[in-house]
């Protein structure tokens, strides 16, 4: 297990690396330049101030020189300073870092576990209405842009129904603590992770009925047949467990998914993540910001697949074992 | 090819799916007769409900122009970036994913590391990263589409072809003296067809979808009426004007899910047994 | 005429406030949008950073809605006859937020120091200056070197707020620890920002009007979305919609809601004025012709009705309506396409494919674009539409890389300061998308702007004015659209929320809320 | 496809009506399952009657297609979907198994009738430790506690001779071997000692002397408990080791019925007669050695090893199998070498390094004195057409994407020759082969097993080949089809003068075909020489261990002699 994580990790370390440095080109290779941005707001600007702003920042060095001082910050898990809000980006992404663990993660509880659950019980009862209901609903979720999807469901639960809160984090001045704002927070939580979890549970829902289906044709589901075991328990300790393996797989290759989604999410939701961070600085030319954000949502990516890499040995002891 | 459609049309959804994708397509092909004006032009009053003239019976959007019209165009874009898209993706998929698959080793290795960097970065964080640096237009959206779009592919054609190397009319060919190039080509593409039209009928529609948000995001081209537009324009007036947002969503709606249902008849019809593998993966 | 009009509007304002005796108390929840870099506004000048930061920092002057100016930290003022020497005595008693005193010395150090060092626009007032001097604490004596009746109307929150000196002198301005644990002498205290959430600012007890200001904690909250900022207000969870921070298209919908109450006061000083840039370096732009059938092609009421409801004015040249010296005189230009057409024959346009830039500043500027198209594509002339973000659009105005490109620029109280620098051909330059962009050069206007900003008294600039006026609506080196409306939404609980031609940023200060 | 081709009636011999006294355990009267619509016939099984008594193995025998695996499966209450009864009945202990509710065949199964499977590798839940599966069948009763089952568990894999029955309990099925799952699947078929077992094809995927070794414990359990058996196979060999009462099955109907030794001595159905015929003897006939040639043999390899390294990649512990260890023998021309061997002996590595689909890891490959082990790029392929392959399945060796004139022209296509000279060619092997010059124009899937195995050889053939290197080329034939395809390699070996080099893992392929045998075992040559030597007169344990193992051979001593005579 040492040895697997970490291997993963000189992996992950390349990736990230890697990841860096084509970006940095590719950040670059944008038009306009975060003193041109800000010059911009400011309503007014004359040549000195766009010479102040750029050597401020180190924008009047070449390219490579740029590069060379990034990546030699990054390996000393320096992130850099925003050009924009004058902070460690670091700082930055760590304050917005939790909101967006927390939405994407529930949704990958919600998607997960509701996917599963749900694409077991269509499987069990394959063939009936409650599985046509489960697979048309699957299928329409799946078919749905997820920011249609987000802005429905804020006109319906909090506007139209007033249930749940429609954007934000928390209550803002609303002076909770300890359980209360923990609640609070729950609530504001709701209609994000579910309209971002939606779309996956559907390819969930779809992935478990019919792993499981091709799973009960399997010699072992006879044994457990033979064996005059229940169909029920059959179901869940024989099918649903081989059947979960290639939706682990699944689940983790989508890691990009999820967290990309969750940028259109946080918008509409006014969450305040690294998503939303992640675009304002595209459009600001921030670019210390901005890389920062790709390395730390590719790290992310990364600890997702590694959360199901791990979560598949658990589950498969051939591999398990084997190593 | 009977026992083909044989085998799609006992899966009710699929044809139920290729109807609709068909009546789509003739929309689409149709729009410039049916709708001779440009769906830009300001026709009638801001906000006209739907249902309520004859002419435009879809109603009008925030400055007075034909839903309808727009619809018919719109579905013309967005069923081309889809297609376009997909295409794209596959072309670069598809020699990674095979060559990575039949060579093994030091290639695979390479490729794969390659892809998994693509799949590393949140994917529509990059396409969105991706228009916004080359400056919106339906060549820039289609092609970060596509970038962000390929890894699936590679995968699904390195699995396919990992296992297909291993069949023994593989090693047959190479007994009879075919090269490399003439084996993939010839022995082991043709064996991954199917599962290729399959992925690709969801590609085309995951494209149509994230085509849509960039749209959302105000990252569209401001010069094709595509249904992903109209939303993103749309949507600032959803609770004054819900049809305008509302009607390409359906359309959407629709069209994605037919491309779905026909990729699920396909996969039944095709690989019966190789059915069932993930969707996306 | 106009400021005969105006009057009772003034005395309405200050009846109503007096009407109803200000409650202290409560917490104000506004939009702040987009979330501002930093609100430190001595060195961040965007529009949110103001919205915020101008209930912390203070000038020495207020204006009224006519650009009069009211006391602020300077509680009088004289001007000398000869319009040379201005002289300001500053309020007693103030004290920044650390509880440190404000003195002529931290005047001095701002007008002389750090806004130099970091405020282009500073920089240009302070060409008229010859000296500047401090005979006491409460005394700042300004010296010009020639008469600019404009520099009165040049001391508001934001063209020279007044900092600390004790916290900035000897430091890095732009990296001091103070422009997060912001120090000014306003009547909002900084108090906490949880970036991408909220700016929360508190009551400054200790400023220096007793009584007020009124209300406790203001909450600026950020919420990247167009729609849900609406529902925010919908649900109650924010009463104030600064101008701008909602879609227009909701506008209407907005104000029906009942007890909400919509002004488009408040946006006098910065009169922000739209217009098309014309490239007038390229071919067919640089055909005075095809300028002027842009300016008959363009259907300016369609837009103000449809894309911007009603809010605003249409146009007529380049100064707006709101500020001083504006005149209608010369050609006016109303929506006929058939003139457009005849004009365009005459010069023997192309039909060359033209590129439009619009302004990537949300959906109504994107809609406004594509009637533009609409409108230019009627008369016959082709426009593909540029889609870009800001970044790009600065980069594509400010290298001068565009056929035609939307903008859209304060007015800043006085065409000496915010209108000249786009038309005068020593305004042109790279790299700065507010100056003469267009590339117009007409030495004729060059000298009348010239003479017009150092003419003394007022009545002689307005003659100068009324003339480069007239030719500039000749020579349509710009195709203006609209003078531009941004209404303020907000609960009718609150009271007096705008007490300046500034409005909301400057500022909350009188705003208190019902019971 | 419906009926059989001779209309001849099916023989009863008297030994099926004859039997113990008191009432079966099992009695099958008339049944008739339907298969779905559309299918190629239209009952999978039709009025088959069968009892079984206490103490009693009952082997139903046939080839695939015969519908004895889906006796089985009703008899378990285990049909697929689709799939009906018809008619008749299944009484258990006198009660019709047919017409009992969904619960009460939960009780019924694994403690009255239990069941085990031909595939032991996947017939055990891969994420489920050995012991918890055998536990789970004293659960679904709702038998024992906890502790007991887990004691029980234990001592049931004691019985079935597992050698640390410990270790086997906390084990997951894929760290067993082959024969060592089976055993587990018997240990839980056992555990509520049931009166009837069913066993489908159980030792088909073994090998031999695995085999031998499951079908002694399965005869001894079944005495130790007087248990009735109804074993499935297709193997005659397994039935004369086993069996008490035989049922021979074709296309779903019974064709003879009888004890033992009626069926394997007298076959009275001209069926059963075939199927006994076609199984090779087991008796190596005398065949002349081949002449040396002049210029040494044909084909002579040295010390050839082939290693493997596993888990490889960058961070993973690097393992190596010796698949195969300094092996050497020589191949004259017209001659046919048999490798024989267990799995794992190393004897397809053989035969992939020959044609080098495999690299060597040392030794040397000579032809005609050429050392073609280390051959690369344009050389190697110019030596190809000299050695080809016939494969083993014949499902996965034709592209199914390609027609069957394509598959067999391809090489010579890929040589340079001219595409229709090709397809000519293609058409003439066709028929050399016993198919029709049409069938070049369809595509695999439409062929039959046996079919495909014979355009397999004709694509071997276009090359104009002077060995070829078989492997397992029968193992996955019907018995019947296996003799005609054998017979065409021997025909075809004749015509061409061929090499052959034919690997099996069938002592009784090999005997019949081969001039000489190399016997391997793990890896390393553990004997070699002629056919006959080799049989009769086998020095070494290991392959005097595997002819013993060699199912019915006493019996089939007496049948060979009978068949003879």
């Amino acid at each position: 297990m040492t040895r697997f994580l970490a291997g993963r990790l000189v992996r992950a370390v390349f990736i990230l690396l890697v990841i860096t440095v084509s970006n940095f080109f590719l950040i670059h290779a944008a038009p306009g330049d975060p003193a041109a941005v800000m010059a911009g707001e400011s309503g007014d600007a004359d040549p000195q101030f766009l010479e102040q702003l750029r050597e401020r920042f180190g924008l009047d060095k070449p390219l490579y020189v740029q590069l060379g001082i990034y990546v030699s910050h990054v390996v000393r898990l320096d992130l850099g300073y925003s050009y924009r809000q004058q902070l460690p980006v670091l700082d930055l992404i760590l304050e917005r870092l939790p909101a967006t663990l927390l939405l994407s993660l529930s949704a990958f509880a919600v998607s997960l576990g509701l996917g599963i659950l749900a694409g077991a019980m269509a499987a069990a009862r394959q063939g009936r209405l409650s599985d046509t209901l489960i697979s048309l609903f699957a299928l329409i979720f799946y078919a749905t842009p997820l920011f249609w999807l987000a802005l429905m469901a804020v006109l319906l639960f909090s506007i139209e129904l007033g249930w749940l809160p429609g954007f934000g984090y928390e209550t803002v001045g609303a002076g909770y603590a300890g359980f209360a704002r923990a609640l609070d927070i729950a609530k504001h939580l709701v209609l994000p992770a579910m309209t971002l979890g939606l779309f996956f549970m559907a390819v969930y829902v779809r992935m478990t009925r019919a792993s499981m289906l091709e799973v009960s044709q399997m010699d072992f589901v006879k044994t457990a047949k033979a064996k005059g075991l229940r169909p029920r328990v059959i179901q869940r300790r024989h099918v649903l467990r081989n059947a979960l393996l290639p939706v682990v797989t699944l689940a983790g290759l989508q890691a990009g998914q999820l967290v990309g989604g969750a940028v259109l999410i946080e918008t509409v939701f006014a969450w305040p993540g690294i998503g939303r961070l992640m675009f304002e600085a595209l459009s600001q030319r921030d670019y210390n910001l901005l890389l920062g954000v790709f390395v730390v949502s590719a790290a992310m990516v990364l600890l997702f697949n590694l959360i199901t890499d791990v979560l598949y040995r658990f589950v498969d002891p051939r591999i398990r074992v084997a190593s | 090819m009977t026992e083909f459609w044989k085998r799609f049309s006992k899966h009710r959804g699929a044809v139920a799916g290729l109807v609709i994708l068909f009546l789509i397509v003739l929309l689409a092909v149709l729009a410039p007769f049916l709708f001779p004006k440009s769906p830009w032009a300001m026709v009638q009053r801001p906000f006209l409900p739907p249902f309520e003239n004859a002419t435009y019976f879809l109603g009008t959007d925030t400055m007075g122009r034909d839903l309808a019209s727009g619809l018919a165009h719109g579905a013309y874009v967005s069923l081309l970036v889809g297609l376009v898209s997909t295409v794209v993706s596959l072309l670069i998929g598809i020699p990674i994913g095979a060559l990575a698959g039949y060579f093994g080793g030091i290639v695979d290795d390479v490729l794969m590391r390659f892809t998994e960097l693509f799949q590393s970065v949140p994917s529509f964080a990059l396409a969105v990263v991706l228009v916004a640096i080359f400056q919106p237009s339906i060549t820039s959206i289609v092609v970060a589409i596509a970038i962000v779009s390929w890894p699936p592919v590679a995968r699904l054609l390195r699995g396919e072809v990992m296992s297909l190397k291993s069949r023994d009319f593989v090693d047959a060919a190479v007994l009879s003296g075919q090269r490399s190039f003439t084996i993939i080509w010839r022995q082991i593409l043709p064996n991954t067809l199917s599962p290729i039209i399959v992925l690709a009928s969801m590609m085309v529609a995951a494209a149509i979808l994230v085509e849509s948000a960039l749209s959302f995001m105000g990252l569209g081209d401001a010069n094709v009426m595509s249904w992903g537009y109209i939303i993103g324009a749309g949507r600032t007036v959803i609770r004054q004007a819900w049809w305008v947002s509302f009607f390409p969503g359906v359309a959407i709606l629709l069209t994605v899910l037919a491309l779905n249902l026909v990729g699920e008849g396909l996969n039944d019809a095709l690989n019966p047994r190789l059915s069932r593998k993930g969707r996306q993966a | 005429m106009r400021r005969l009009l105006t009057i009772p509007f003034a005395l309405a304002l200050t009846v109503s406030a007096a009407l109803a005796d200000p409650v202290s108390g409560g917490k104000l929840d506004l939009i702040v949008q987009p979330e501002p870099p930093s609100v430190m506004i001595g060195i961040t000048t965007n529009g949110p950073a103001l919205l915020v930061g101008g209930n912390i920092y203070e000038s020495l002057l207020r204006y009224d809605e006519n650009l009069k100016p009211m006391p602020s930290l300077a509680k009088s003022w004289e001007t000398s006859e000869d319009g040379l020497t201005y002289t300001f005595h500053l309020q007693e008693g103030v004290k920044w937020h650390d509880g440190k005193p404000m003195t002529s010395a931290d005047v001095m150090f701002s007008v002389e120091d750090f806004l130099m060092k970091l405020q282009p626009r500073h920089r240009n007032l302070m060409s008229h200056v010859a000296k500047v001097v401090a005979p006491d604490d409460n005394t700042v004596v300004f010296t010009l070197k020639e008469p600019f009746e404009a520099f009165i109307r040049g001391f508001a929150f934001y063209t020279m707020p007044i900092v600390p000196k004790h916290i900035y002198e000897g430091t890095d301005y732009q990296t001091n620890p103070a422009n997060e644990k912001l120090i000014g002498t306003g009547p909002y205290k900084f108090a906490e920002w949880k970036r991408g959430s909220y700016i929360k600012l508190v009551k400054n007890e200790d400023y220096y009007l007793p009584g007020k200001p009124y209300i406790d904690e203001l909450y600026y909250h950020v919420i990247p979305d167009g729609a849900s900022r609406a529902v925010a207000y919908e649900t109650g969870q924010v009463s104030v919609l600064p101008g701008g921070s909602v879609e227009n298209f909701d506008i209407p919908r907005l104000s029906k809601l009942a007890n909400t109450c919509t002004t488009e006061k408040g946006w006098e000083y910065f009169a922000p004025l739209s217009w098309l840039w014309l490239n007038n370096r390229k071919p067919p732009m640089d055909n005075v012709k095809f300028r002027q059938a842009v300016m008959f092609a363009l259907d300016r009421e369609f837009a103000k009705d449809v894309l911007w409801n009603g809010y605003g004015k249409v146009s007529t040249g380049p100064i707006s309506s709101k500020v001083p010296f504006y005149a209608n005189v010369g050609p006016s230009y109303p929506h006929d396409p058939a003139k457009a057409k005849a004009l365009l024959k005459e010069m023997g346009y192309d039909g060359k494919p033209l590129k439009l830039l619009p302004l990537p500043y949300g959906e109504t500027w994107q809609r406004w674009a594509e009637a533009v198209k609409q409108n230019l594509a009627d008369v016959g002339i082709p426009v593909e539409i540029e889609s870009t973000d800001v970044a790009g659009w600065n980069q594509k105005t400010s290298q001068w890389d565009y056929d035609i490109a939307f903008t859209y620029l304060y007015q800043n109280g006085d065409p000496a300061i915010g209108v000249d620098r786009n038309y005068k051909s020593s305004q042109i330059a790279k790299g700065n998308p507010f100056n003469n962009v267009e590339g117009y050069s007409n030495p004729e206007v060059d000298k009348l702007f010239t003479e017009a900003a150092v003419a003394f008294p007022a009545a002689k600039r307005q003659e100068l004015y009324d003339k480069v006026q007239a030719k500039l609506r000749e020579d349509v080196p710009v195709a203006w659209l609209l003078e531009l409306g941004f209404p303020t939404i907000y609960n009718c609980n609150v009271e007096n929320p705008i007490s300046t031609a500034s409005g909301l940023p400057n500022s909350l200060r009188d705003a208190w809320i019902k019971k | 496809m419906n009926t059989i081709g001779t209309g001849e009636k099916p023989v009863i011999h008297p030994g099926s009506l004859k039997r113990p006294e008191g009432e079966p355990i099992v009695r099958i009267e008339k049944l008739s399952i339907a298969l779905p619509e559309g299918a190629d016939r239209v009952f999978a099984v039709d009025r088959l009657s069968i009892d079984i008594h206490p103490g009693e193995i009952v082997c139903i025998v046939g080839e695939s297609g015969s519908g004895k695996s889906m006796s089985a499966n009703a008899l378990m209450g285990l049909l697929p979907d689709l799939v009906t009864v018809a008619q008749g009945r299944i009484l258990l202990g006198g009660e019709n198994l047919l017409k009992l509710s969904a619960n009460a065949l939960y009780d019924i199964r694994g403690r009255r009738v239990a069941m085990i499977f031909q595939e032991p590798m996947t017939a055990l839940n891969p994420l489920m430790k050995v012991s918890a599966q055998i536990e789970e069948v004293f659960e679904a009763h709702g038998l024992l506690t906890t502790r007991e089952r887990r004691q029980r568990a234990l001592d049931l894999l004691e019985e079935v001779g597992l050698p640390d029955p410990q270790r086997a309990a906390r084990s997951y099925p894929f760290q067993l071997s082959g024969g060592q799952r089976q055993r587990v699947m018997i240990a839980m078929a056992l555990a509520l000692e049931p009166e009837v077992l069913i066993a489908d094809e159980p030792t088909t995927a073994l090998d031999v002397t695995t085999q031998a070794q499951i079908l002694d414990l399965i005869r001894r359990l079944q005495r130790t408990h007087n248990m009735a058996v109804m074993f499935i196979t297709h193997d005659f060999g397994v039935v004369a080791e086993i069996a008490d009462q035989v049922t021979v099955m074709q296309h779903g109907q019974v064709v003879e019925q009888g004890t033992a030794d009626e069926v394997l001595l007298s076959p009275g159905h001209s069926y059963t007669r075939k199927l006994i015929a076609a199984i090779p003897s087991g008796m190596a006939n005398e065949r002349p050695a081949k002449e040396k040639n002049a210029t040494g043999p044909l084909l002579h390899v040295e010390k050839l090893s082939k290693t493997y390294f596993m888990g490889s990649g960058l961070f993973g512990k690097q393992r190596q199998v010796h698949a195969v260890k300094e092996v050497s023998f020589s191949l004259e021309r017209g001659e046919t070498l048999g490798i024989v061997g267990e799995s794992g002996s190393g004897k397809s590595s053989v035969g992939r390094c020959l044609v080098r689909l495999q690299d060597p890891s040392g030794g040397h490959i000579l032809l005609d004195g050429e050392d073609i082990a280390t051959l690369k790029g344009e050389a190697l392929r110019a030596m190809r057409r000299r050695i080809q392959m016939v494969f083993q399945d014949p499902y996965s060796s034709l592209n199914p994407r390609e027609k069957v004139g394509r598959i067999i022209a391809s090489g010579p296509i890929a040589f340079g020759e001219d595409n229709a000279a090709a397809y000519k060619e293609a058409e003439r092997l066709l028929e050399l082969v016993g198919l029709d010059a049409r069938a070049a124009e369809r595509y695999p899937h439409e062929f039959s097993g046996g079919q495909r195995q014979r355009i397999g050889i004709a694509r071997a053939l276009a090359l104009k080949p002077e060995i070829i290197v078989a492997d397992e080329a029968v193992s996955a034939l019907d018995v019947s089809i296996q003799a005609q395809v054998l017979d065409l390699l021997e025909e075809l070996k004749r015509t061409f003068n061929l090499s052959l080099v034919f690997i099996t893992h069938d002592l009784r392929v090999a005997a019949k075909i081969c001039d000489r045998v190399l016997v391997m075992q793990t890896g390393e040559a553990v004997e070699m020489g002629s056919a006959r030597t080799i049989f009769e007169n086998p020095q070494h344990t290991y392959t005097r261990n595997l002819i013993e193992a060699i199912p019915g051979r006493a019996k089939e001593a007496r049948i060979a002699a009978l068949a003879s005579a």
